[in-house]
């Protein structure tokens, strides 16, 4: 079968970026996003929600350059003030035409 | 039993007392959080509902001059905690309007707390004091959020966004909704409805009972923060909710409100919000410190409030209406 | 007070109209999905524990004309649907079978809104009502997914497991559960619990309250789907319920039942399953467009005999008692 | 009717049936997972709250020797059980121990089922029964573990690890929590909650009727495993609650309880905990298969009790009373 | 640490699919999968339940050859009619030879 | 952008385990973790909760090195008796350097 190589997203944020995050990935070029309720711990320790921990784990696919331009804005718009972790992961997507 | 020692044995001050022991024997329980969440609905939309209702027979001019003075208190606490967090306090811009947008806003059951308490003391507090906390809710927020906005560079969000985040909130669709519903439904409606939504019923304050039980548990929770904030946070925590409080008592009186009626505006206003405004300043003031404002108003000024403000406020709406001539 | 406005001010009705409000200005304000889950569990249980006290109560010759109607019912129901979508509307077989199931099973929620409003207008409806619900939500959703199945070559999933399915769904196992589980248990064991499950309690009618605040919500959030399914599906989506509806007035007349009994039959039959339907009908017939079924059936169909429908075959039954002696 | 008839057809064995049915029939129902766990922190802490006002008013001296016969119940059930396991059933130390300690703790509900059943009976137990259940809930455990972790090589965790565990967990926060909310509050407030909290009112009732549906969806997606125990577990879930229940029956008896007392005493000694004992055994235990000791007391024991171990420990407590001279 | 090479296939499904999706993963040689509850948007927007976006995000570890056979049996089931997207990454895995 | 390559190891437990995981995690270099709910069912069958199959999906962005530290530990202490499954992808992380 014809898998395409893309690659996959995956941001954990604190719940309140959750609108602003993923309207801002469509705006982006992503197609989609999933997103699942998490929590966790981290090394900064900004413990921004009532319940500290407690974040929105958005995973989306695109192409290369997509996730580029995601990355770079998270990083320069979220890194500095809230807590946020960002990774991509190499995958092969079943009729990946539609997700670029 | 004198109001404080009576307040104290209180099922909600001993149920959130509960949970915070559970949290400092690091213990596993907690409500899941959709519990947590339909109790906040219950709490509210009934709060809203009676609300509405009891405004149905509310004569207009009887609300007027307390709707004013509970604008009023709207604007001046978020500048007065302001002024005092950068002046004496020495926080920065982010965080002290941060914090000043929670003590602008106000904390729902505090509110609801103080009611149960005023009526316990014989004092019933009008019917419409739910439509003052709807008008008491946002200002504040909205005050401080732009003083923040104007004097940092880089906002997080645009306050349009947030503006619109803060009135269409859980708690305003619930409260200002809540009260239109029972505006419009009138009595016979609302009797077959009472006995789940009364806000004097047992399944209202078991319910509220329950809630604290596991706010309890969340403040006790960011209780190794108090140790994070400094002993200024600490002291404004607990003073600049008395100031408001007196004031709220003072403006509620001179309005017109009863004793009950009184102590409940000098609650909400000597309350900081913890739902409405800790994700609206989240989003436009990044830069502020959570764990400031959330320490303060869900662990200090919060319990505060509920053990000793209440029947404090109370003495002193009391003593005003005392000197009023009663 | 007339029944239409007394219905639309009644708090299910303002509950449900404030969730679509809360919607349209976009708040985030919605019920957890588990409590949403739970609150539909005690209604469905009430209801069916409720019915089977009274089923045990009833003769078994008074329910026979009543149950062999409701039956009639739940198979002429999704044909006419199905007729009409297929000859007039020009749906394909799949749209059209995936529809008329949904107009040919029931909403429970209708059903208690319809019993409700009936005991308001002291028309008490018989007791036996909950059994028929159960007679009425799965042989249309079968008898639709048949013609959709023998008409389109690929089935989505074997008709043996959707079968299963809908028989053993949560509204099945709670109603027929529950019938039975009231019928044996007796009424001195209703009496201990008749405070929490009573269809006629404050409880019931407050979660009913909430339940369709949220109702409102989840049909807000479809509101913009209006636009998709063109100006046949919305007529469709209104006309039909009133057929349906005055078809059921008459034949429970026929069988013999109360107003109040032809009220809640004729409701519904009106009414379109949301909580049965959409699954099996979205396995077995996957081209059927999912926004067409569930907006006919969530938001056209379901508020319109919330608001104005269940007045409307409450006058009829009305008429047709008057017309037939009384 | 008959004690065991009356309690077959009671709503709570009624419910749970229904649960095993539905899961036998495969139908997708459950509760959802945070709504049984508000309705277990509900039953927990109503009980709570309840035994704390009773015990306001109990002697001293009326308490010290059920609580002597309730610590030495606590003692023997699980050196019994082990014994039994190891020496007639042949079960590895790790298994033995693992179901025993199941069977050395208590289920809650098992005890508020034996509650709700004597007063059905008009035998009303003494109002300090939640605090002997707080008594009974962790020795067993800790004895049970105490023995595996001796005789194993390796135990997975520190048994201070698992103590603490136990002592903090979800029902001892809320029954001991809710004992001295309860002791501390006093009537007056109490008065205010009890419509919702009183373990004799509908909603109690109501609660613990959804939690009992939802715990034999729980039991009965569990049946398969009756296959997997073998005979020995299955008579012993049956026999080993007999004996416990009727040594219960008697030292509750000699300790001057009432049949009423006495009963709830039996069962609590009967019963398995499922609540506290199986994650305490996970994570000790490791070796020790879940399969075992969940089926045991979760499939086996739970509904022995609910349905026919009740009745028999009344009538034996019945028996014992009346050779005791009444 | 010997470590097997094996593919991850990630499913996320209409929540509807979630028992006919997982009892195939199995019958297609899978030996077990991990599911959790999302919520997501995608470009096709089929607004398949009441609430829009719900779905179900199925994660299987198999070998190469059963994660082809996966991937094709989604494309031909479900693509057409139902909203699901799935993806494929390599993934090492302890103790692999359990999952093959 | 500067992105760093680690590991992404992921583990699915029974929840009982979860604590006691995430502080391991800790313990062995791991500078924080996400974790969610999942359910699933695996070659094994331990029905060790009480709702089987039930588990927590914990995931923890690491170094090479301490992903081998981790699996080892898993295999070690979990494996002979517990449902554990544990999976390491390649990812590159925005400000890796945070994680190692
Ligand atoms: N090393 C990590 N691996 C996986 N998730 C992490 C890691 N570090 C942080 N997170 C997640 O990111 C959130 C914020 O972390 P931080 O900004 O470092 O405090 C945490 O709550 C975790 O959910
Ligand atoms: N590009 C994407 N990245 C991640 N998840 C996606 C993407 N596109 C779709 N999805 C998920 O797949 C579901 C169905 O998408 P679709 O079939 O494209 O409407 C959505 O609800 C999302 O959860
Ligand atoms: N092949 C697999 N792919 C994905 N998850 C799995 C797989 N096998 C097992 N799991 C997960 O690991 C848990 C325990 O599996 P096991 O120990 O094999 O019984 C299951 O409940 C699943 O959540
Ligand atoms: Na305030
Ligand atoms: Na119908
Ligand atoms: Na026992």
């Amino acid at each position: 079968m014809m898998l395409e190589r893309l690659k996959l997203v995956t941001l954990v944020a604190e719940p309140v970026l959750e609108e602003r995050l993923t309207s801002k990935l469509l705006e982006l070029g992503a197609t989609g996003f999933t997103v699942t309720d998490s929590r966790g711990q981290g090394s900064r320790g900004i413990r921004a929600s009532t319940v500290p921990g407690e974040g929105v784990r958005i995973e989306v696919v695109v192409s290369a350059d997509v996730a580029a331009v995601i990355l770079q804005h998270v990083k320069d718009e979220y890194f500095p003030s809230y807590a946020v972790i960002a990774w991509v992961a190499e995958v092969e997507v079943v009729r990946g035409d539609k997700y670029v | 039993m004198d109001p404080i020692k009576s307040n104290l044995l209180s099922p909600v001050a001993l149920a959130f007392a509960l949970g915070v022991v559970a949290r400092v024997i690091k213990s596993e329980f907690s409500l899941p959080r959709d519990v947590y969440a339909a109790l906040s609905v219950f709490l509210l939309f009934s709060l809203g509902l009676k609300g509405g209702v009891e405004l149905g027979h509310a004569d207009l001019s009887v609300v007027a001059w307390p709707a004013v003075v509970t604008l009023a208190l709207g604007c001046l606490t978020p500048l007065s905690a302001y002024a005092v967090l950068r002046g004496l306090g020495r926080f920065s811009v982010s965080d002290a309007a941060g914090i000043a947008a929670h003590y602008g806003s106000v904390s729902a059951v505090t509110s609801i707390a103080a009611v149960t308490f005023a009526r316990g003391m014989n004092a019933e507090p009008e019917g419409f004091m739910p439509t003052l906390l709807t008008l008491l809710e946002s200002p504040g927020i909205h005050i401080a959020l732009a003083i923040g906005a104007l004097k940092t560079a880089k906002p997080g969000q645009s306050v349009k966004s947030v503006l619109h985040e803060v009135l269409t909130g859980r708690s305003m669709v619930l409260l200002v909704g809540g009260l239109i519903v029972g505006l419009l439904m009138g009595e016979q409606h609302w009797a077959g409805i009472e006995g789940f939504f009364d806000t004097r019923g047992a399944i209202f304050k078991g319910a509220l009972t329950l809630f604290l039980l596991e706010m309890g548990v969340v403040a006790g929770s960011r209780l190794s923060d108090l140790k994070r904030v400094g002993p200024f946070l600490l002291g404004f925590g607990v003073l600049m909710p008395v100031v408001h409080g007196l004031a709220g008592a003072w403006l509620g009186t001179l309005a017109g409100l009863s004793v009950g009626g009184a102590t409940v505006l000098a609650a909400m206003a000597a309350s900081a919000s913890y739902i409405a405004a800790p994700p609206a300043v989240r989003m436009t003031l990044p830069e502020a410190n959570p764990t400031y404002y959330l320490t303060a108003s869900l662990v200090i000024t919060f319990p505060f409030n509920l053990l000793v403000g209440i029947p404090l406020y109370f003495e002193a709406a009391r003593w005003l209406h005392g000197a009023g001539g009663a």
